[in-house]
């Protein structure tokens, strides 16, 4: 029992701590992301400028925010694909609130009202009627989507308030470099990390999803969990839809089309499982700049649409493969 | 026989034929046809029946397939992707050869083909299938692109082609006798066969398959190849229809294929399912879909009462089979 | 670099679309002629992705960006951003607030000319003209279309009225579907809209799928996308009108207008290029088609004369 | 096993106390079942009571209601005096009742240590979890019990035995006033098992009633006070463990006596059926053995010696690196199941759950998965031939069920081991493979299972036995195998084994 015993040797903290935050795998992707890097930089000269790569980070950060929420219904064992749909409503209440109102505040606290609502339906389906989420989720999906062509009559409801607040949340610079939008959701990334890492909530909806059955055994609410972890869920893909209908300066009602597939394609890239209780936030982020870098890096070389496709499809499943081949071997 | 167990408790009629598996289905289902045909004088005509089932059939031939790919535990988000490009390669094909049997057999074997690299991916590489077809979705998506930059005509003007989706036999839509012996062909040999036994096995525990002494890696190839085969001979029907291959084709195919098969209570943990249920379910949406035009109600609800439905149905199988299945 | 040399990038709508797929040729060969570059990048009716696509050419410091809004609202900001970065915008197909410039053609007027063709093949004395748009609202453009349509018919045949309104969804999979079911409910039609070709061959396909008559029906489409309606028209079939909008010369214009943009030469807010309505007879002057590719003739288009205003814009909606 | 000292020791005074735990006539229905019919009995603090049955007796029910999982349809409940409501685990958990499952429950994702602290993560202000001291409890507790297990390995890298070790740990976190134990020693060695019974008289000492069940009669008599026995849902009797012998036990339990447990006929030893040469892969080092038609050939281990490894690898299952097995002289190729079922030899896998039952499906499809060429007719499946040949197998081992058609969750884990068994006599093979084919089952099934081991090597199979139970092993193996560490260590005949050499052997 190696490990166990004698815990307290400095030369083991570093190694430690490292492990705390990050396992192996999670140190893989970071690698594979430096090599994306590294490839695309020897490519385009403007690939590995400052403003490039935050420029990413700004993009990055709504499918990461929707990334995050989706790995939190992934670990706790749901599964939720309404988000793609939930972008584009949550940014009506938003929208027409701020238009009528003149508020921003009371924009986004119509957006997380709506927001929640979703995410109850979802819960509460899901978790007290127990029925599948993923069945649940894909109803809602199409619900969603079909009411807000119907409230919208199927028109992009411009911001007519021109609040500079609101065009900075997602458009503005901090210190004239780093998207505000980043910082936004690297700021709750973060706190999500910490939630599952360090909290007891946390821990349990680890166990929720590595085995119901066990959790209800000693003596979790299992059933207010999941339902949690779909609120979590909405939440964060209503910060997201807030940040889009800022660089979007509208509600679009076609917005978020396809981005339950991103978001959970790079979730499972970043290593978290769909079977549940497996991976982490910070896996899950990564996947999410991998994809994101790649897609910037093929842009930047101007590859076409069409191939940046192809080898997207190429990379994940190689990534996916190579880890299942990895624990193949352990 | 729909799953592992071969229930079957005694009780009134009525309540057997609501609680039994198809129970739901056939109530809505007939709800929706006594309702749509008071409310909309034009429903129950033969033209109306011909064009919804002529609807149904592209998804009902898919589904077929999907529908053993869910009981085996798996499933394929690439057919959408899979039949926009298999009808460019239908067309393709033609204009090439001039020959429709080879277009067809050409869809019929890229479907497959993409079948086949999806079992490939899902049996050898081990990736999860949801994430595995994800990615062949992107690269279909991707790819068809750099195989013809255009919708793919008819150049040489094959009258025969379009007359493949719009011809009748014995009064029966041509796609309709297709998709008709494909469910035939797939709930036989679900219900009444050893491989369809197997299917169900695989998904319900792959372990206890394989002690058994079978292998269901092989069973699970060859849904995933049917399915595929399957998406290409949908694509042949969709090429004819449209009389030209068509790269943008099949948007959201695939959701709606699976939403109906789950809707025919095929479970998405695998070892549970029948043909009869995914009919029924097929059935259903698209007469909800024929209904709401009928009616000149909001097109918009197209996409809403389909997603009610779903739900709804999983709901009464769920207070049906009672809390102990998740 | 005085107008010579310069790094043009096109952020497309939906590049796999063909109607796209011909802006960017004409984009290409008008660029090759001046000696300019275009590299195109696809939101792929993503706006969001939209929006990236143009920080990225940005990034790279592109001399000028032309861009078809995935939608007119939802590029707002990052108009305000170019700006305020200096660098130089044409839109393409869709104004938006805060633009420089806009390059497009009228799209009521298209449909509109597009129903007075149609009501002088039917006859002015023509009674109890029934038509089935087969429509997009997702997009003000195509709305517009259809209601030029629609307004274009009754001029010459007031009695003219839509019996069905749907949505095709823009693509031929789609509209075939919705116009199956809404022939099953009445299929007393003289004539098929669609708002674009795709649109109009789905309806017809399921028109005759249904096992209709071909005879008296006419089908008009729009758009001159690609290959699709030449095909078909050159069947003497029922599809006997196209609402042409010459694609080519859209992306032949735009590449103009980027550059006298970037040279700060004085742009009009709209830069219209021109539509017209076309029979199978009149077609083969604007377009050689020889079965597998068809080619622009260049004198013919240009000849034509596009309207100094638009009959009515996506602000009249 | 020697009887331990503290055994006795703690055993006298609790007589006098009020009982900790009392339930009175308790009963419970399932559709088809009366599981738990008018049961009543207490426990008094560092009282040790056995609850004993057949399979299917309900004593896993009557947990369970204990444990807030299933409610009763009437009878009391009472902890300390006070009448209990339990509506979910919760509340039995704050009223001091811990049961360590049968199946076991923990979440395989997670450490050994933050499995022991599930209930609260020692999660102090603001909820926020004490890593640090999760670890140090735990190692605590592990050295206080003698248990080898690292605080930090992830649970699902444990055998199952180290996993029952974790549960019990976790009881002894908990610091439970009643823990309720259900077949905890179904999978341990006897090594584990003395530890544990140290482990439960120290729990004893404190004052900690304990509920203990067992198809063990040996524990039983070295470890309970008390003994309750049910039967078909039904109270039986409650005595003193001293006032019990095994036969009497038996009959109680049985409602009959059973004579002989391990029967031994004569039999005529045949050709070699299974012959394996210098088998290594992942965990397994050169083995090489052979078994003959007619022979049961009994293999012995640690926990984590192997034996499971072998099994699954001379059926095909897992993967070889190198070696040669053989099934009646034709090589096992290509390794695969299918290869070795054509070549007539099966495996019953020691994990019912995850690699044995289809749970949703109905007995029927469980029993005839193996057989399923036999009821084929053209490809097509014949369902009453199917239905007559499973109804036969249910007669012939007295599975208990209510219909052939219900879910196989639903049978006792006894019962469901045996249709697992059926599944492959129904096949019909040259040799099988047994992974502790009577864990978790009761007296009456396992003297009954011993029987037909014997029968089927008296027809001729080459039986391979592989079990934990030193009993067992002895008393029905014709020869002997000792693996330690994926090596093979030590062979023995039926005549020159003993205990000791053969546990000198596997810590070999
Ligand atoms: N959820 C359930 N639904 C229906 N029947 C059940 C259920 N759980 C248990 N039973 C039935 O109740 C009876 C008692 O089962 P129980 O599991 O309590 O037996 P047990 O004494 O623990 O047996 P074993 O020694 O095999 O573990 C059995 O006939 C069993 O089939
Ligand atoms: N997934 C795994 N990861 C790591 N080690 C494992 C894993 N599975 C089994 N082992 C270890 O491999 C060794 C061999 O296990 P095996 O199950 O073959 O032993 P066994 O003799 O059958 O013991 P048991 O009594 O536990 O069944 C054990 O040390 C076990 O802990
Ligand atoms: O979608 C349509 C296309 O089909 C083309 O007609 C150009 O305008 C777009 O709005
Ligand atoms: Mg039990
Ligand atoms: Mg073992």
């Amino acid at each position: 029992m190696p490990l166990s015993a004698n815990p307290a040797l400095p030369q083991n903290m570093l190694s430690r701590t490292l492990r705390k935050v990050a396992g192996q795998s999670e140190i893989a992707l970071f690698v594979s992301l430096v090599l994306i890097v590294i490839v695309f930089s020897s490519l385009s000269e403007y690939f590995l400028t400052t403003r490039n790569l935050t420029n990413v980070l700004g993009q990055a950060s709504i499918i990461l925010l929707i990334a995050t929420g989706v790995a939190v219904a992934l670990i706790g064992g749901e599964v939720d694909i309404s988000v793609g749909s939930l972008v584009a409503a949550v940014a009506l209440p938003l929208v027409e609130i701020m238009n009528a109102t003149g508020s921003l505040s009371l924009g986004i606290l119509g957006a997380l009202v709506l927001g929640l609502m979703i995410g109850a339906i979802n819960g509460y389906l899901s978790a007290y009627l127990r029925i599948n989420s993923l069945i649940v989720t894909l109803g809602m999906l199409f619900l969603i989507r079909g009411g807000v062509y119907l409230w919208t009559n199927k028109r992009a409801q411009a911001d007519t308030a021109y609040l500079d607040s609101f065009f900075a949340i997602g458009n503005g610079k901090a210190f004239g470099i780093m998207p505000i939008p980043a910082i936004i959701a690297g700021v709750i990334v973060l706190m999500v990390m910490f939630i599952m890492h360090k909290t007891r909530f946390g821990r349990r909806i680890y166990a929720a999803g590595g085995s119901a059955e066990v959790a209800r055994m000693v003596g979790y609410d299992v059933r207010r969990i999941k339902f949690i972890c779909f609120l979590i869920s909405s939440t964060l893909a209503t910060i997201a839809g807030i940040l889009l209908a800022s660089r979007l300066g509208a509600a679009v009602h076609t917005s978020g089309q396809g981005y339950e597939f991103q978001a959970i394609a790079a979730v499972v890239l970043g290593g978290v499982s769909l079977a549940g209780g497996r991976g982490n936030i910070l896996g899950a982020a990564l996947g999410v700049l991998i994809l994101a870098y790649l897609s910037n890096g093929l842009g930047m070389i101007n590859a076409p649409t069409e191939w940046q496709l192809v080898i997207t499809g190429i990379v994940i499943v190689a990534a996916v493969s190579l880890d299942s081949y990895k624990k193949s071997k352990e | 026989m729909r799953d592992l167990t071969d229930d079957d408790r005694s009780g009134a009629l009525l309540r057997r034929v609501f609680n039994s598996e198809y129970g739901f289905l056939v109530v809505v289902l007939t709800l929706l046809v006594v309702g749509l045909s008071l409310a909309a004088t034009n429903f129950l005509t033969p033209s109306n029946a011909v064009a919804i089932l002529h609807q149904s059939s592209l998804v009902l031939i898919v589904a077929v397939g999907m529908t053993f790919l869910l009981i085996t535990a798996e499933v394929d988000i690439s057919v959408g992707a899979n039949l926009a490009f298999a009808s460019c390669v239908v067309m393709d094909v033609i204009n090439q050869t001039n020959s429709v049997a080879l277009g067809a057999l050409a869809g019929i074997a890229f479907g497959a083909g993409v079948g086949l690299i999806n079992a490939f991916v899902t049996l050898v590489l081990k990736v999860n299938s949801l994430i595995g077809t994800i990615a062949m979705m992107m690269a279909l998506q991707g790819g068809v692109y750099l195989y013809t930059r255009e919708a793919v005509q008819n150049h040489h003007q094959i009258e025969i082609f379009p007359k493949i989706a719009t011809g009748f036999i014995l009064g029966i839509p041509v796609p309709v006798v297709f998709a008709a012996v494909v469910a035939l062909a797939g709930w036989f040999y679900l219900a009444r066969t050893r491989g369809g036994r197997l299917v169900f096995a695989s998904g319900a525990n792959e372990a206890a398959v394989r002690l058994s002494g079978y292998s269901p890696a092989r069973v699970k190839f060859g849904a995933f190849v049917m399915t595929g085969a399957l998406v290409g001979l949908a694509a042949v029907i969709l090429a004819s229809l449209l009389n030209a291959g068509q790269p943008t084709a099949g948007t959201g195919f695939e959701l709606t294929v699976i939403a109906a098969v789950l809707l025919g209570g095929t479970s998405l943990m695998g070892g549970r399912g029948t043909i009869l249920g995914t009919v029924l379910a097929v059935l259903i949406l698209k007469i909800i879909d024929n209904g709401i035009i009928m009616l000149r109600w909001n097109q918009d609800l197209q996409i809403i009462v389909p997603g009610l439905v779903l739900i709804l149905a999983l709901y009464m199988d769920q207070k049906k089979r009672g809390p102990a299945h998740g | 670099q005085d107008g010579e040399g310069l790094r043009i990038g096109y952020i497309v709508n939906y590049a796999t679309h063909e109607w796209y797929q011909n802006v960017i040729l004409g984009m290409e060969q008008r660029a090759e002629q001046l000696g300019h570059t275009v590299e195109v990048i696809d939101a792929n009716l993503d706006m969001a992705r939209q929006v990236a696509a143009a920080e990225d050419f940005m990034a790279r410091e592109m001399d000028v960006i032309i861009m078809t809004p995935v939608n007119e609202e939802g590029v707002v900001p990052i108009l305000r951003r170019a700006r305020a970065d200096g660098v130089p915008i044409v839109l393409e197909g869709n104004p938006a607030p805060g633009m420089q410039t806009v390059v497009a053609i009228c799209d009521y007027d298209t449909g509109y000319l597009a129903g007075v063709a149609a009501g002088e093949a039917l006859g002015a004395d023509a009674e109890g003209i029934r038509v089935m748009n087969v429509g997009l609202p997702l997009l003000s453009a195509t709305i517009l279309r259809s209601r030029g349509f629609m307004d274009g018919l009754q001029t010459v045949i007031p009695s003219a009225e839509m019996v069905h309104d749907l949505d095709g969804g823009g693509n031929p999979d789609r509209s075939q579907e919705v116009s199956a079911a809404a022939l099953a409910a009445d299929s007393d039609i003289d004539v098929i809209y669609g708002i674009n070709d795709s649109s109009a061959l789905g309806a017809l396909q399921a028109w005759r799928a249904a096992g209709l008559p071909e005879d008296d029906l006419m089908v008009v489409g729009t758009g001159a996308e690609g290959l699709a309606f030449l095909n078909e028209m050159q069947t003497e079939g029922p599809y006997q009108l196209e609402a042409a909008m010459f694609p080519e010369k859209i992306g032949f214009t735009a590449i103009d207008t980027a550059v006298a943009l970037f040279n700060g030469e004085e742009v009009p807010e709209y830069v219209i290029s021109p539509t017209t309505a076309l029979t199978l007879g009149e077609v083969s002057s604007y377009y050689s088609y020889d079965g597998e590719s068809r080619e622009i003739q260049w004198d013919a288009v240009n000849a034509l004369e596009a309207p100094e205003q638009c009959m009515m814009y996506a602000s009249d909606l | 096993m020697g009887k331990s000292d503290v055994a006795t020791a703690g055993a006298a005074d609790f007589h006098d106390l009020a009982p900790a735990l009392a339930v009175t006539g308790l009963s419970k229905s399932f559709p088809g079942v009366k599981a738990l019919d008018d049961v009543s009995l207490s426990v008094r603090p560092g009282e040790v009571l056995a609850l004993l049955g057949e399979n299917g007796a309900g004593k896993s029910t009557l947990i369970k209601v204990l444990a807030g999982i299933h409610k009763a349809d009437s009878g009391q409940i009472e902890i300390d005096g006070v009448p209990q409501d339990f509506t979910n685990p919760a509340d039995a958990l704050d009223a001091g009742i811990k049961v360590v499952f049968q199946e076991i429950a923990l979440i395989p994702e997670f450490s050994v240590a933050e499995n022991m602290f599930l209930e609260d993560h020692l999660a102090g202000k603001a909820n926020l979890v004490n890593w640090r001291e999760i670890h140090r409890r735990a190692q605590e507790i592990f050295d206080r019990a003698g248990f080898a297990l690292n605080t930090r390995a992830k649970v699902k890298d444990l055998s199952v035995s180290e996993q029952q070790l974790v549960e019990i740990s976790r009881a002894m976190a908990r610091d439970a006033r009643i823990v309720i134990m259900d077949e905890p020693t179904s999978s341990l060695t006897p090594a584990e098992v003395t530890h544990l019974f140290g482990v439960i008289n120290r729990l004893r000492k404190l004052g900690i009633a304990i509920v203990y069940v067992s198809h063990k009669l040996e524990e039983i008599f070295e470890i309970a006070d008390t003994c309750v026995v049910l039967r078909d849902g039904r109270w039986v009797s409650t005595k003193p463990t001293s006032e019990h012998t095994p036969a009497s036990l038996v009959k109680d339990m049985v409602g009959r006596e059973i004579t002989s447990l391990f029967p031994h006929s004569d039999r005529t030893v045949g050709r070699e059926i299974v012959q394996v040469e210098d088998l290594s892969s992942k965990r397994l080092d050169d083995i090489s053995f052979h078994v003959r038609a007619g022979e049961v050939v009994g293999f012995f281990g640690l926990m984590g010696a192997g034996r499971t490894e072998v099994a699954k690898a001379i059926v095909g299952f897992d993967p070889i690196t190198k070696g040669r097995i053989r099934i009646d002289g034709e090589d096992l190729k290509p390794h695969s199941t299918v290869r070795s079922k054509a070549l007539g030899i099966g495996l019953l896998s020691e994990d019912r759950k995850t690699e044995g039952l289809m749970l949703d499906g109905s007995v029927t499809r469980n029993m005839t998965l193996a057989a399923l060429d036999q009821f084929t007719r053209n490809g097509l499946m014949d369902h009453r031939a199917e239905t007559k040949q499973a109804e036969g197998f249910v007669d012939r081992f007295a599975i208990k069920l209510a219909r052939l058609g219900q879910p196989i969750r639903n049978l006792s884990g006894g019962n469901q081991q045996k249709v697992l068994l059926s599944r492959w006599l129904m096949f019909g093979l040259k040799a099988v493979v047994l992974d502790e084919p009577t864990r978790g089952i009761d007296v009456g099934a396992k003297a009954e299972i011993f029987a037909l081991i014997d029968e089927l090597a008296a027809q001729g199979l080459a039986v391979i036995l592989m079990t934990s139970e030193m009993p067992e092993l002895l008393g029905l193996s014709d020869r002997i195998y000792v693996l330690s560490e994926g090596r093979m260590t030590g062979e023995f005949t039926r005549e020159n084994a003993t205990q000791e050499e053969i546990l000198d052997a596997a810590i070999r």
